[in-house]
């Protein structure tokens, strides 16, 4: 069975460390912060501001002077901190953020990824996708493994406008976890009950296959 | 001190004229000088450039200048929420340039700075690095960016004083306290405008000298882009 | 939240080895890492490149690691308070490099914030400029400076909490704020170390991401350099 | 007579305009403040990070957490801010400060300056001098006419390492108002007493004299 987008991102939070400052992107990453687990020490960054994002306000305790990336209301740790985009940008650009989590549209073999533009059809801007993912050592993309019309998102090559070059390390989607290495996929984890066939299948890159893939664990 | 005092909106736009290059405050419509966009839109101003990271939404923040078609260009980095941008854009009635985040708000810090250009990896590989000069330091491959230039910022701030010193709330500090001085003017609408000396000079986020004109806005609707919220117990 | 809190400056400064270069905070004496400083006598630490603006006086600050010649080079901006400095400058005994400061500071900043070099008009002309490429930027000529690259930054911060979250005082803020984070590991000791959640967080100058490791400081002496006052009445 | 520091900042104070944003240099430029007129609106910046710097502190009132840039103690007046170091440079390098004054080893007529270095000598560092001169766009020199040795300090070139090309436009020493302009020094205003022909032999560089020189006004 494909994971859902929780699934994907519960199995994403199993990649956050004790002691991580972790940036998340909108959609399936935001999702990742219900998962983490409550016995380590995480801190969430949103870039337009805050460091030590909480969870949604509770009904009517919403404060429009506080929100995230996604413009969504939100509240403020115990040790939180609001600082400048200058700032934030500083920790992103300066390498200080541990862990980015992000979406993509297509992800290339290389490392390539393209999530900010279709041609003629859709230019929302790349917020501060470009930065993110030109700075961070540690970059997991969070997305399905096709779009809408069954094709691969996982390609020798993107096709749209490209939002940074040879950064993606690792993948998680709705079917497998991947690993780029040597210009390669390398599947490392199959979500419960796919089989490699099918993850082949789906994926238009090259695909590499070692031994026998095992099952996601959550 | 130096007093920076303006009556209103009205008067701290004094000077601005068709053409110009704003620079507006704010995150989506978080921290946005609301005040000054209702002035820009009283005055009708013409065919101006506006660095902001958002273009507001369609009938608030920046989308009231683009539905009377006073903008010529945009430079954001974000501009999603936005219907009637989408349409001006494709059309090409709107001219885009879409820029990453981290480098919008360090052009406008370039500008407070008096740094003419720097480098930073975001964009490399990229068409944003299209026409940009390029070079490898450490190893990685960076772009040169450089300062805006602008002719007035357009900075919401929770407090100030009359000699202009500010303190941002929240999220709402945001892009504000980076496109302090960095324009020709920089007008300041603020929540509560206090007498000098009532502010805690070791808590100001923005010294006075980068402002010119400061005045008590009004009528703030502080409008929730994204209302979350989470049940009690 | 994460916590960064060290016992002493002793466990602060592990992993600090010979012919490091170090970042210290602090303008004259104002503002220094007094606690690191100490600790870095203690443990005789040799042939250390030191940034910092000033090399303190001959009996206190950086000045104690000058008697004991510790320091292989100082990359500073003026250091005309110390007697065993010039020595040791002028007999060849110690490497100096003087910058400009405000070169400093930014250089610093540019190691915070991922920006591996900018361009600035200071020192066009003059021989800091010499051996740097230099670039017209608005008709005007401007020179390239470069990040710098620091392994230990030692800070010395008023408030601070145990996530990290430092607040600093008057001008003993100086440098401090700038080196957080330039280093590979950034060491802050504080006046009053609070628990998470003490300090507000818009009040917060550098968040904690930028800080390795705090602790409590011991001790304080805070010398004045000048002490220059009037007479009431 | 010559004048005094005294009288040579007080002179100075003059060019403070109301609204000016100033930045002060160590010696003869500290004292400038001292002769403001008080009804004009000024703010003093020191570059280790106080605009708004006051007068110094009462006896038993001083804090070693509050100096100037040449490590005095000093007060915070109402409205003052504290900031970094970076900051600090922003308002110096993004020409936010109206007017730089500072002392001077050597200005050369071409508006040269040096004031930081003499080889195998002196070599106590630039400070923030270099940024200043480089970035402030009104410039004004408070400096002796002549140097211990009785050597002229207005020269045609700079014989010491330089601070600053070609930034310094105005000149107030112990015997006249300069401005430097064409590569010249242009005689403005003479101290109280002093003769053309006394200046003319303190200056080494191209002196211009047009019509009568007026005393100094104080």
């Amino acid at each position: 069975m494909a994971l859902d987008k929780n699934q994907i991102a519960q199995r994403i939070a199993k990649e956050v460390k004790n002691g991580y400052y972790v940036n998340l992107g909108i959609g399936i990453p935001t999702l990742v912060a219900n998962f983490v687990r409550n016995d380590i020490e995480v801190e969430f960054q949103s870039e337009n501001g805050i460091l030590g994002m909480g969870p949604f306000p509770y009904e009517g305790e919403e404060d429009p002077d506080l929100i995230n990336a996604g413009k969504q209301t939100i509240t403020a740790l115990p040790g939180a901190s609001f600082f400048d985009s200058a700032m934030s940008f500083s920790m992103i650009r300066g390498q200080h953020v541990d862990l980015t989590i992000l979406g993509a549209m297509e992800v290339a073999q290389n490392g390539d990824i393209a999530n900010w533009k279709i041609p003629g059809k859709m230019v929302k801007g790349m917020g501060g996708a470009m930065d993110l993912v030109a700075s961070a050592e540690n970059i997991i993309v969070a997305m399905m493994h096709t779009n809408k019309a069954g094709e691969s998102k996982l390609l020798h090559q993107c096709t749209l406008p490209l939002t940074g070059v040879q950064c993606v390390k690792k993948i998680v989607t709705d079917l497998a976890v991947l690993e780029i290495k040597d210009y390669q996929f390398y599947l490392l984890e199959r979500a419960p009950g796919v089989t490699v066939e099918e993850i082949k299948a789906a994926t238009e890159g090259d695909l590499v296959v070692e031994g026998s893939i095992p099952e996601m664990q959550f | 001190m130096i007093t920076k005092t303006v009556s209103n909106a009205q008067e701290a736009c004094h000077g601005i004229q068709d053409g110009m290059t704003l620079m507006l405050g704010g995150f989506g419509l978080c921290g946005i000088p609301e005040n000054c966009i209702t002035e820009l839109v009283r005055r009708n101003i013409k065919d101006v450039t506006c660095i902001s990271n958002n273009a507001g939404v369609d009938d608030f923040g920046l989308g009231l200048l683009l539905q009377k078609k006073q903008i010529r260009k945009m430079v954001s980095s974000y501009v999603g929420e936005n219907a009637e941008f989408e349409r001006q854009m494709l059309s090409g009635e709107l001219e885009v340039e879409l820029i990453p985040q981290g480098t919008l708000a360090q052009r406008c810090q370039a500008a407070q700075s008096g740094i003419p250009a720097f480098y930073t990896p975001a964009g490399y590989g990229t068409e944003v690095a299209e026409g940009k000069e390029s070079r490898e330091f450490n190893g990685k491959m960076h772009v040169m960016e450089h300062a805006f230039k602008a002719d007035f910022a357009f900075i919401k701030a929770w407090k100030g004083d009359t000699a202009g010193n500010l303190i941002f709330k929240g999220t709402a500090r945001n892009f504000n306290p980076n496109m302090c001085g960095a324009a020709k003017i920089t007008v300041v609408e603020v929540e509560e405008l206090v007498p000098t000396g009532d502010l805690d000079p070791n808590e100001i986020h923005i010294p006075g000298i980068f402002v010119q004109r400061i005045f008590q806005g009004i009528h703030y609707e502080k409008r929730i882009e994204q209302l979350t919220t989470r049940k009690k117990g």
